[in-house]
């Protein structure tokens, strides 16, 4: 299990980098793909199943492709967007690597976390959450349609050819 | 309370009467209207301080205080606007509504052709006015008011022409000499009402004697009072002032210039006679001011070839000898010498002017001559003046001169020798200016001189037998008189109360004076008409000392350099550099700072939306570093 | 299935911390980095997936079903998001025939 | 209730002049408005029962909207009620722009005036303070002459700067104030503030009326905009919003932080004299009337602000008589100022000469009005700073010379434009000059009266304040306590 | 919650009304549903009750919040009748929108759970991206939506981080109890849970554009229709705001201290760049863009200064910002459609002249908004001084001060330009409704600002 949580770990990191690294926009879909699998793999390791069918079927199933569609759609591919400087780049690169230092050593600095409950390894399975998600979550639950509703009448007034 | 004597209220109001008619209904009046109504002013109020002088006398009291009501009430301060009437404002009332009244009639004569005769007598009015206002105060405040008002009429009669810009200049030069001199003597009021909590004469001069001869404050506030005095009596160092008075019309020089205004500096500190008695620092200060400005005022009179000019620096002479007259203690001295001089100076003037009137508006001595035949009165009148200043007994000016000489010979021997070279010098200018204009040929070709008309002459008349016959008013003891004046005047101030001279003594100064007055007369005589002697014109070369005397020691140059320039220098200075470069500019600067400074954070929003991650990213950063080491 | 065992039991918290930072960090210097804004737009999908993780970590480490209630949430809005986006890149694709996000630079100063 | 009644009529009558169309008609009411005012005023002052108004404004903050007064206020009252009526007349006859809006504006300035002389709260008073500011502004950015648009902001933003510092230290004061918070200045006068505290209170309070004065650092918005502005505008500007200054530091300073008063005593003076001198010499300098006219209200306004700053009874009475003395006269100087103009179409001094010969009356009238400019005796200028070089004297000596050199140059430079413009010869352009018409007299001659009769009989006005002036300094003597503490 | 309910189902209600093709009846069904809203709240005044498990509280707070937004929604539907007449296309959807919209700004006043303000956020700003970019083929439409939606979501993505950061320390959502962990720890926080705090106060404060986090409004300002804009500077910013009261007033105070200082360096940021910024600004609608910032900074001020008034004044502050607001929108609408799609301050310069009504109601406007007495602008200004300074946050108090007379300046700078006269000034048209409403506005800045109040909550 550690094993597997390393060897998850490096190709998830991996391939983000690869997706941030790649100049074409198709490779760059399809690493990231690989990374999203990689987190499913990795929320099965934490027991957690139901987010682990969502990803595959949310993220890899639809977000992604929707992401191919339009690259495909307009062609992306075949479009070169001029690379930024280098300057901008090592800026980049340093201003991350300061905020993943900083990161690091504000959730390391000398404090303990305590769990909160006793631990479960059942909560992260399709009951668990459901019953979690219908009950204390309900009302989130129902208003995320209203979210679903304005960006489909969004993508809906951008698509749309008007005559 | 003296019955009758609110008569004396009306000697100040006529003549405010007189002005408000006048300057009001100045546009209606025709001729010589406005004339008529301003002397007939000014001679009513003559009358009535005649009689009041008897009223006062009748009464047995030494004085007699008028309140007309409450000025200004503030706290401890309390001024009354009151007169008092007593034998100092006695002596100067008459002689301003006397002397006062002969001018104003003489000047319906001399201004008949000037179209604005009505606003001229309206002025002179006002300054009637003033003046008394001044000599009647029974306060400092009261004198104060008087003393800016004469101020304002001497600037506006001055400024009478006041299409030339010079005259305007020299009126103006004239009001702030004599603001300089204010602004001392505001500040000795102010001193004085500190002191006494008071600045009436009366409680003044009773609480004065509490203090020590020599007394700092008393000191100061002498000082300060001498100040205004210096102002506007032209004393040195304020005196060119009234040479350059003489752009006014002549009655004007006669009545503000010589007779009335400038003494009341003298006055001033006759009245303050009690105080000066307690500071004889400032006592010395006063004889040393009187003698430099008499000598001076003589030495550059020697030189002057402008009639006026010559009398105005007589006139500055003269006033020196007033002050010292001052500065030994002997007031009432002073105030005769007042008297007297108001008589010839009038005099002098007058006749200048009547001279200035004939030769068509000529003043320059050079040009005139041979007058004696054309203008008979005008000669022997100026004579009489002429003769009365230089101090020949037993015309006026010898009684009040000699009696300066001779406190001056008891003060100080040195003092009392200057004062005689002054003396001397004194009769030759004014016997170098008769002889020229009267004595030889007539210098100016084409022009026609008449005598004046009786409008001019009788005031002249009138002027000359004072002239001769004012000095018997204080006949000295020596000469079996009894300081008739001198006594009358006692009651009003105090004087020292040195030893007598013995009269052995007095009469060998007086033959010692008298021969060498007349020296110089012969001498006068002499060079300018024996030998016919003109001076040169303005062009020629002149000796290093006849330069410098005929250009007045530079003094005006040198009051130029020292306030003049440096003034308009900061003037210009503060708005070009101070207000235009540095004040104006910080605060716009501020401003313009601020509007740099927003175009610069304007620039950071620069629409490019990597940068916008970038400073999000940044500032995110910091923000963490910041809340984790604080 | 009713015993399954959970990685965290194994594996301490602060892995799975220091991992998702990374990945947040990844993502970060991808949206500083490029400047091709479908990248950018994955880059954001990808800072999105490490902040699930992370509380997927914390939910399993709590015992709390709460957290991976937050991340279907999370979900939710990151489908939601990418729909209006990808439009709106589509739209952009249109109006400037490109999408360079430095393109867009007219609304300044 | 008379206190509201003042306070609104010229408001409301402002506003119903939109109604008139016919611009005498607009003129006539405004004017008739004013003059009722006036006469209010004047029975207010005169008659003995004290007046007062409150009602509650916002409760939670303290906020009363309370109307009252007391001798400092009814001198500032008379002041305006006296002045606008000639600031209204200005305007007859005279081809303007939007009359109905002009008068309009320079009523509901009057009304704000009037608001802050009454105001009885900090907070009221600030508001008031505000909006006084407003109409004025638009007066002169729309009537204005050249160079408005940038001169008027300048001047807006910076009174308006010294203003936020009043409003920071009225809030500061406010909550300092004990149990529910309060803006009343009977309860600021309550305040006991540490000194170290009132020494930068001070100035915070002090910004705001040094602007508006101005003393010396802070005048330099002033010339330009007196120069810039409309002769009504400049006549409220100089001749009443001035006393704002006067009167808010007067109504603050003194009662609220008397130590931080004491500490900066003699800095204030200082300055004040400073501006004295400087703005005299600057005013001889000015090639332009208007200018030079704005110098010279400069170097008087510091020499009262001086004074103030000795608090001695002296000082303070010929203050308040002064603010009535240098109102009117100022008004008449600009108002003179505009004729000039209208004659002889300039304000320069190269193009101006010789007006006497023209207009012998006017001319006449410019030189009382000269004169009373600088103080001679008998005419109001004198008796205010005769005493209020009294009190300066009572500081120190060198102070009431400093302060008195104001009779020497205000003689230079007054004389100086009074001769550039009545004197010399007759400029070639002054063919068509005709002397003052009716209406000029009208305004012109009531000023005068005012100048002269107050500087002969100037007793009213120090009764009327008498009493205020004493209290004052019965509330100034904690500092004398202090003071005697400090010396001995 | 009824509210809520009633004004999801209005928003697909109006959905359904596009179908009708009849843009007229759009604004009077919106603007009617929105009154019963107003009513539905007003009924819950006072009741505080808590809806599914404390996911969302209606306590007065967030009702007197709402009735706000409601109030200056149906204000902006108003002017809406008038500048929806000439947009042909999607009409519906755009009320359906802001509908949508304004549903999550009433969840940012009323949670009480950590995903509810995210749900609130989501909600709010999804609609307002589309919004931006409502006109389609509009190159700064386009842009100013791309702007907001990019840097939207990657402040979304740092919100999250932080609400992951801050539930792996606390093991919860609700503020309560986030509340009570905090306070175990005496005010020394460990630094993950610093940090998360501060990454959600960081998502909240770019929403209300608060500096360094405000790059993208100017931009989104300028570039989205201007209905929007006035959408945006006033309903989401008082959501914003009211979302940033809760989250400090629930879940932070008494704030750590390093946090605390943190959002007073923002604070002074905001205020310094806000003003500055639109000192030489040129374009009046950046111009209002910055000064919106700028007035965040005053909010914030008021924010910070914890007092048990700051809810009430933070309320009145951003509704009569927004009532002052709208209102100048508007007139800039009028103005550019007269003056041919300029935007500059130059179109202004002649209105006095034109139209010295409008003239005068838009310097009352610009006088409150500059903060001038007695408008309410002054008032809410002076509360926010009172607060900050009875706090003894003197400093901070002058540099307000000092960046409040540069408000100024540019406000009556503009003024300036009304007041200045043209040549030829543009023919601005006004609708009797558009009139109406401006006068109404403005005669309520002014009534506001005399009757000052003052609510428990």
């Amino acid at each position: 299990m550690v094993f597997l949580f390393y060897f998850l770990s490096a190709i998830m990191v991996i391939s983000a980098l690869l997706v941030v690294s790649t100049r074409s926009p198709i490779n760059s879909v399809i690493y990231l793909i690989v990374c999203f699998i990689t987190m499913a793999g990795h929320y099965i390791l934490l027991n957690a199943q139901f987010l682990a069918v969502v990803q595959i079927i949310v993220y890899t199933g639809a977000i992604m492709v929707l992401f191919l569609f339009v690259i495909m759609l307009l062609n992306l591919n075949k479009i070169t967007v001029p690379t930024k400087t280098s300057l901008t780049r090592i800026a980049a690169l340093i201003t991350g690597g300061l905020f993943f230092l900083v990161l690091i050593a504000a959730t390391r600095l000398t404090f303990e976390i305590h769990p909160r409950y006793a631990f479960d390894s059942k909560i992260g399975l399709v009951s668990e959450v459901g019953k979690t998600l219908f009950g204390e979550f309900l009302l989130p639950f129902e208003l995320s349609s209203v979210i679903f509703i304005s960006s489909m009448v969004g993508a809906v007034m951008f698509g749309k050819k008007d005559k | 309370m003296i019955p009758h004597m609110n008569l004396a209220l009306l000697v100040p109001a006529l003549p405010l009467l007189g002005f408000l008619i006048t300057g009001l209904g100045y546009k209606r009046f025709r001729n010589n209207q406005a004339g008529i109504i301003a002397s007939s002013a000014v001679g009513l109020s003559f009358l009535i301080s005649l009689s009041s002088l008897f009223v006062l006398r009748n009464s047995g009291q030494d004085s007699a205080t008028l309140t007309l009501f409450n000025w200004i009430s503030v706290g401890k301060m309390n001024i009354p606007f009151a007169f008092l009437i007593d034998h100092l404002s006695l002596t100067m009332m008459l002689i301003i509504t006397g002397v006062g009244t002969l001018i104003h009639i003489y000047s319906i004569g001399y201004m008949h052709a000037d179209n604005r005769v009505n606003s001229f007598f309206a002025q002179m009015n006002l300054f009637t006015f003033s003046m008394l206002l001044l000599v009647m105060g029974a306060n400092y405040l009261i004198l104060f008011i008087g003393w800016e008002g004469v101020g304002l009429c001497s600037y506006l009669l001055i400024g009478f022409w006041f299409e030339n810009p010079a005259f305007n200049y020299a009126a103006r030069k004239a009001f702030v000499m004599n603001r300089i001199g204010d602004l001392g003597f505001i500040l000795g009021i102010i001193l004085l009402f500190f002191t006494f909590n008071s600045v009436s004469f009366s409680e003044v001069f009773a609480q004065a004697s509490s203090f020590q001869v020599g007394a700092p404050v008393i000191t100061l506030i002498t000082m300060l009072l001498l100040v205004g005095a210096v102002g506007k009596s032209a004393q040195i160092p304020l005196f060119t002032w009234l040479p350059d008075a003489m752009a006014g019309p002549t009655p004007v020089s006669a009545l503000i210039h010589a007779a009335t205004m400038v003494t009341a500096g003298i006055y001033m500190i006759a009245r303050s006679s009690v105080l000066y008695i307690l500071a004889p620092t400032t006592l010395t200060l006063i004889t040393i001011i009187g003698l430099a400005t008499a000598l001076l005022g003589a030495i550059i009179g020697l030189k002057q070839n402008d009639i006026k000019k010559v009398l105005a620096y007589s006139t500055v002479s003269q006033l020196g000898y007033m002050f010292i007259a001052l500065g030994v203690g002997a007031f009432s001295t002073a105030v005769f010498h007042v008297t007297t001089h108001a008589f010839f100076k009038a005099l002098l003037f007058l006749g200048a002017g009547s001279i200035i009137h004939a030769m068509g508006g000529e003043q320059d001595i050079r040009k005139m001559g041979g007058l004696r035949t054309k203008m008979p009165v005008t000669y022997w009148t100026f004579l009489a003046a002429t003769l009365a200043i230089s101090g020949i007994p037993p015309f006026s000016g010898f009684f009040s001169k000699d009696l300066i000489l001779s406190k001056a010979f008891e003060h100080n021997f040195i003092l009392y020798i200057l004062a005689l070279g002054g003396a001397l010098l004194t009769s030759f200018y004014m016997f170098r200016l008769l002889y020229l204009v009267f004595f030889g040929e007539q210098r100016l070709a084409g022009s026609h001189p008449h005598e004046s008309p009786k409008v001019m002459t009788i005031p002249l008349i009138i002027l000359a037998i004072l002239s001769v016959f004012g000095g018997f008013l204080n006949v000295p003891t020596l000469f079996g008189g009894d300081s008739n004046f001198g006594v009358f005047l006692q009651k009003a101030m105090t004087s020292f109360s040195g030893e007598e001279l013995s009269h052995t003594t007095e009469i060998s100064l007086i033959l010692i004076s008298s021969l060498l007055i007349g020296l110089v007369i012969l001498f006068a005589y002499r060079t300018f008409v024996t030998k016919v002697l003109v001076p040169k014109a303005d062009g020629e070369p002149m000796s290093f000392f006849g330069k410098f005397i005929t250009n007045k020691f530079y003094i005006d140059e040198f009051y130029a350099t020292i306030f003049e320039k440096p003034f308009r220098f900061l003037s210009g200075f503060l708005y070009q550099k101070i207000e235009t470069t540095i004040l104006n500019p910080a605060i716009e600067g501020i401003g313009v700072a601020t509007l740099k400074l927003g175009e610069l954070v304007r620039k950071i929003q620069r629409g490019n939306m990597s940068f916008y991650f970038f400073a999000m990213v940044a500032g995110i950063l910091l923000f963490i570093i910041f809340i984790l080491t604080i | 299935m009713k015993n399954f065992s959970s990685a965290i039991q194994v594996i301490p918290l602060e892995h799975y911390i220091i991992l998702c930072t990374t990945l947040f960090c990844i993502g970060l210097v991808g949206v500083l980095y490029r400047r091709n804004t479908i990248i950018i737009l994955m880059c954001i999908e990808l800072m999105f997936n490490s902040v699930n993780l992370l509380l997927t970590a914390f939910s399993a480490y709590h015992s709390d079903p709460a957290g991976q209630v937050f991340v279907f949430f999370i979900m939710i809005v990151a489908a939601a998001e990418v729909a209006v986006g990808l439009s709106i890149l589509v739209m952009m694709k249109r109006n400037v025939d490109s999408v360079d996000i430095n393109l867009l630079n007219r609304l300044k100063w | 209730m008379i206190l509201l009644i003042i306070l609104l009529i010229p408001f409301l009558t402002g506003s119903f002049l939109f109604l008139f169309r016919n611009n005498s008609s607009i003129r006539f009411v405004a004017l008739a408005a004013s003059v009722v005012n006036l006469l209010l005023t004047l029975l207010l002052a005169f008659s003995a029962s004290a007046s007062n108004f409150a009602i509650n404004w916002i409760n939670f903050m303290g906020v009363q909207f309370a109307l009252g007064y007391d001798g400092i206020s009814l001198i500032m009252l008379i002041l305006t009620n006296l002045l606008f009526p000639f600031i209204l007349l200005a305007g007859f006859n005279r081809d303007q722009k939007n009359v109905s809006q002009l008068n309009f504006l320079i009523l509901s300035t009057q009304s704000a005036l009037i608001g802050v002389f009454l105001a009885q709260n900090a907070f009221l008073f600030y508001v008031f303070w505000e909006l006084a500011l407003i109409p004025v502004y638009f007066i002169l950015l729309i009537w204005g002459g050249d160079g408005r648009r940038s001169i008027t902001l300048k001047f807006f933003i910076y009174t308006l700067t010294g203003s936020l510092f009043l409003l920071f230290g009225i809030i500061y004061l406010y909550h300092l104030t004990p149990g529910n918070h309060s803006t009343d200045f009977a309860i600021f006068r309550q305040l006991h503030i540490p000194e170290s505290n009132q020494i930068w209170l001070f100035w915070i309070l002090f910004i705001a009326f040094a602007i508006k004065m101005p003393v010396f650092p802070f005048h330099t918005w002033q010339p330009s905009t007196y120069t810039m502005a409309p002769t009504q505008g400049v006549m409220i500007l100089a001749g009443v919003m001035t006393k704002m200054g006067i009167y808010g530091a007067l109504r603050f300073l003194f009662p609220i932080v008397p130590l931080g008063v004491l500490y900066w005593q003699n800095t204030i003076i200082i300055l004040s004299l400073i501006g004295v001198v400087y703005a005299s010499t600057i005013a001889f300098r000015q090639s332009n009337l208007k200018k030079l006219v704005a110098y010279s209200s400069m170097a008087h306004i510091s020499l009262m602000v001086a004074a103030m700053f000795v608090q001695n009874q002296f000082a303070l009475q010929g203050l308040l008589f002064q603010v009535i003395s240098h109102g009117v006269t100022i008004v008449a100087l600009f108002y003179l100022v505009l004729i000039i103009k209208e004659k002889t179409g300039t304000q320069e001094f190269q193009q101006m000469g010789g007006l006497k010969l023209k207009a012998p009356q006017m001319s006449i009238i410019f030189l009382i009005v000269v004169l009373g400019s600088i103080a001679l005796p008998l005419t109001a200028g004198f008796v205010g700073e005769l005493l209020m070089i009294t009190g300066l004297f009572r500081q120190s000596a060198w102070f009431a010379f400093i302060g008195g050199t104001t009779m020497i140059l205000g003689a230079i430079y007054m004389l100086y434009a009074y001769q550039r413009v009545m004197l010399g010869e007759e400029k070639s352009t002054h063919e068509k000059i005709t002397d003052l018409k009716s209406l000029d007299y009208l305004i012109l001659v009531p000023l005068i009266a005012i100048i002269l009769v107050l500087g002969i009989y100037p007793q009213p006005i120090f009764n009327l304040v008498e009493e205020s002036v004493r209290s004052m300094q019965n509330l100034l003597s904690p500092i004398a306590t202090v003071v005697s503490a400090i010396v001995h | 919650m009824s509210a809520l309910i009633f004004t999801i189902v209005l928003g697909i209600i109006l959905l359904y009304l596009g179908f009708v093709k009849n843009k007229a009846i759009l604004a009077p069904v919106a603007i009617a549903g929105l009154m019963i809203t107003l009513f539905l709240l007003f009924k819950d005044w006072g009741l505080g009750s808590k809806y599914f498990h404390d996911m969302i509280v209606f306590d007065n707070f967030s009702i007197a919040f709402n009735i706000s937004m409601v109030i200056i929604t149906i204000l902006i539907f108003f002017f809406g009748i008038d500048y929806y007449e000439a947009l042909e296309f999607h009409v519906a959807e755009h009320y359906a929108l802001m509908i949508f919209a304004l549903t999550g700004a009433f969840l940012m006043t009323s949670f009480s759970n950590l995903i509810m303000l995210f749900l609130g956020i989501e909600i709010l700003s999804i609609p307002l991206y589309v919004l931006a970019g409502g006109k389609k083929y509009s190159y700064r439409s386009n842009e100013a939506s791309f702007k907001y939606f990019m840097l939207g979501s990657f402040a979304t993505t740092i919100f999250l981080f932080g609400v992951a950061l801050v539930y792996g320390a606390s093991a919860t959502f609700y503020l309560p109890e986030i509340k009570i962990f905090i306070s175990q720890f005496n005010g020394h926080l460990p630094p993950m849970m610093l940090v998360g705090l501060l990454f959600i106060l960081i998502g909240v404060a770019f929403k209300v554009a608060v500096a360094p986090f405000h790059f993208w409004s100017p931009d989104v300002y300028e570039g989205a229709p201007t209905l929007v804009t006035a959408f945006m500077s006033t309903v989401v910013k008082t959501a914003g705001f009211a979302a940033f009261f809760r989250l400090l007033n629930m879940g932070l105070l008494p704030l750590p201290v390093p946090l605390e200082k943190a959002l007073w360096v923002m604070t002074g940021l905001t205020l310094l760049i806000g003003n500055l910024a639109a000192l030489k600004q040129t374009n009046f609608k950046r111009l209002l863009a910055y000064s919106s910032i700028a007035h965040s900074g005053f909010i914030m001020l008021a924010m910070l200064s914890q007092h048990n008034t700051s809810a009430s004044v933070i309320l009145y502050y951003t509704f009569v910002y927004s009532l002052a607001t709208v209102p100048i929108f508007i007139i800039f609408i009028l103005m550019k459609r007269a003056a041919d799609g300029s935007e500059e301050l130059s179109i202004f310069r002649g209105l006095y002249k034109q139209k010295p009504w409008i003239a005068v109601f838009l310097t009352i406007l610009l006088m409150s908004m500059a903060g001038i007495p007695p408008t309410s602008g002054f008032m809410a200004k002076y509360q926010v001084f009172v607060l900050s300074i009875s706090q003894g946050y003197l400093g901070i108090s002058i540099v307000a001060i000092l960046m409040a007379v540069i408000g100024i300046y540019y406000y009556f700078f503009v003024m300036r330009e009304v007041f200045t006269e043209r040549e030829q000034s543009y023919p601005i048209q006004v609708s009797k409704i558009n009139a109406a409403l401006i006068v109404v506005c403005g005669v309520a800045v002014v009534m506001l600002g005399i009757f000052v109040w003052n609510l428990p909550i």
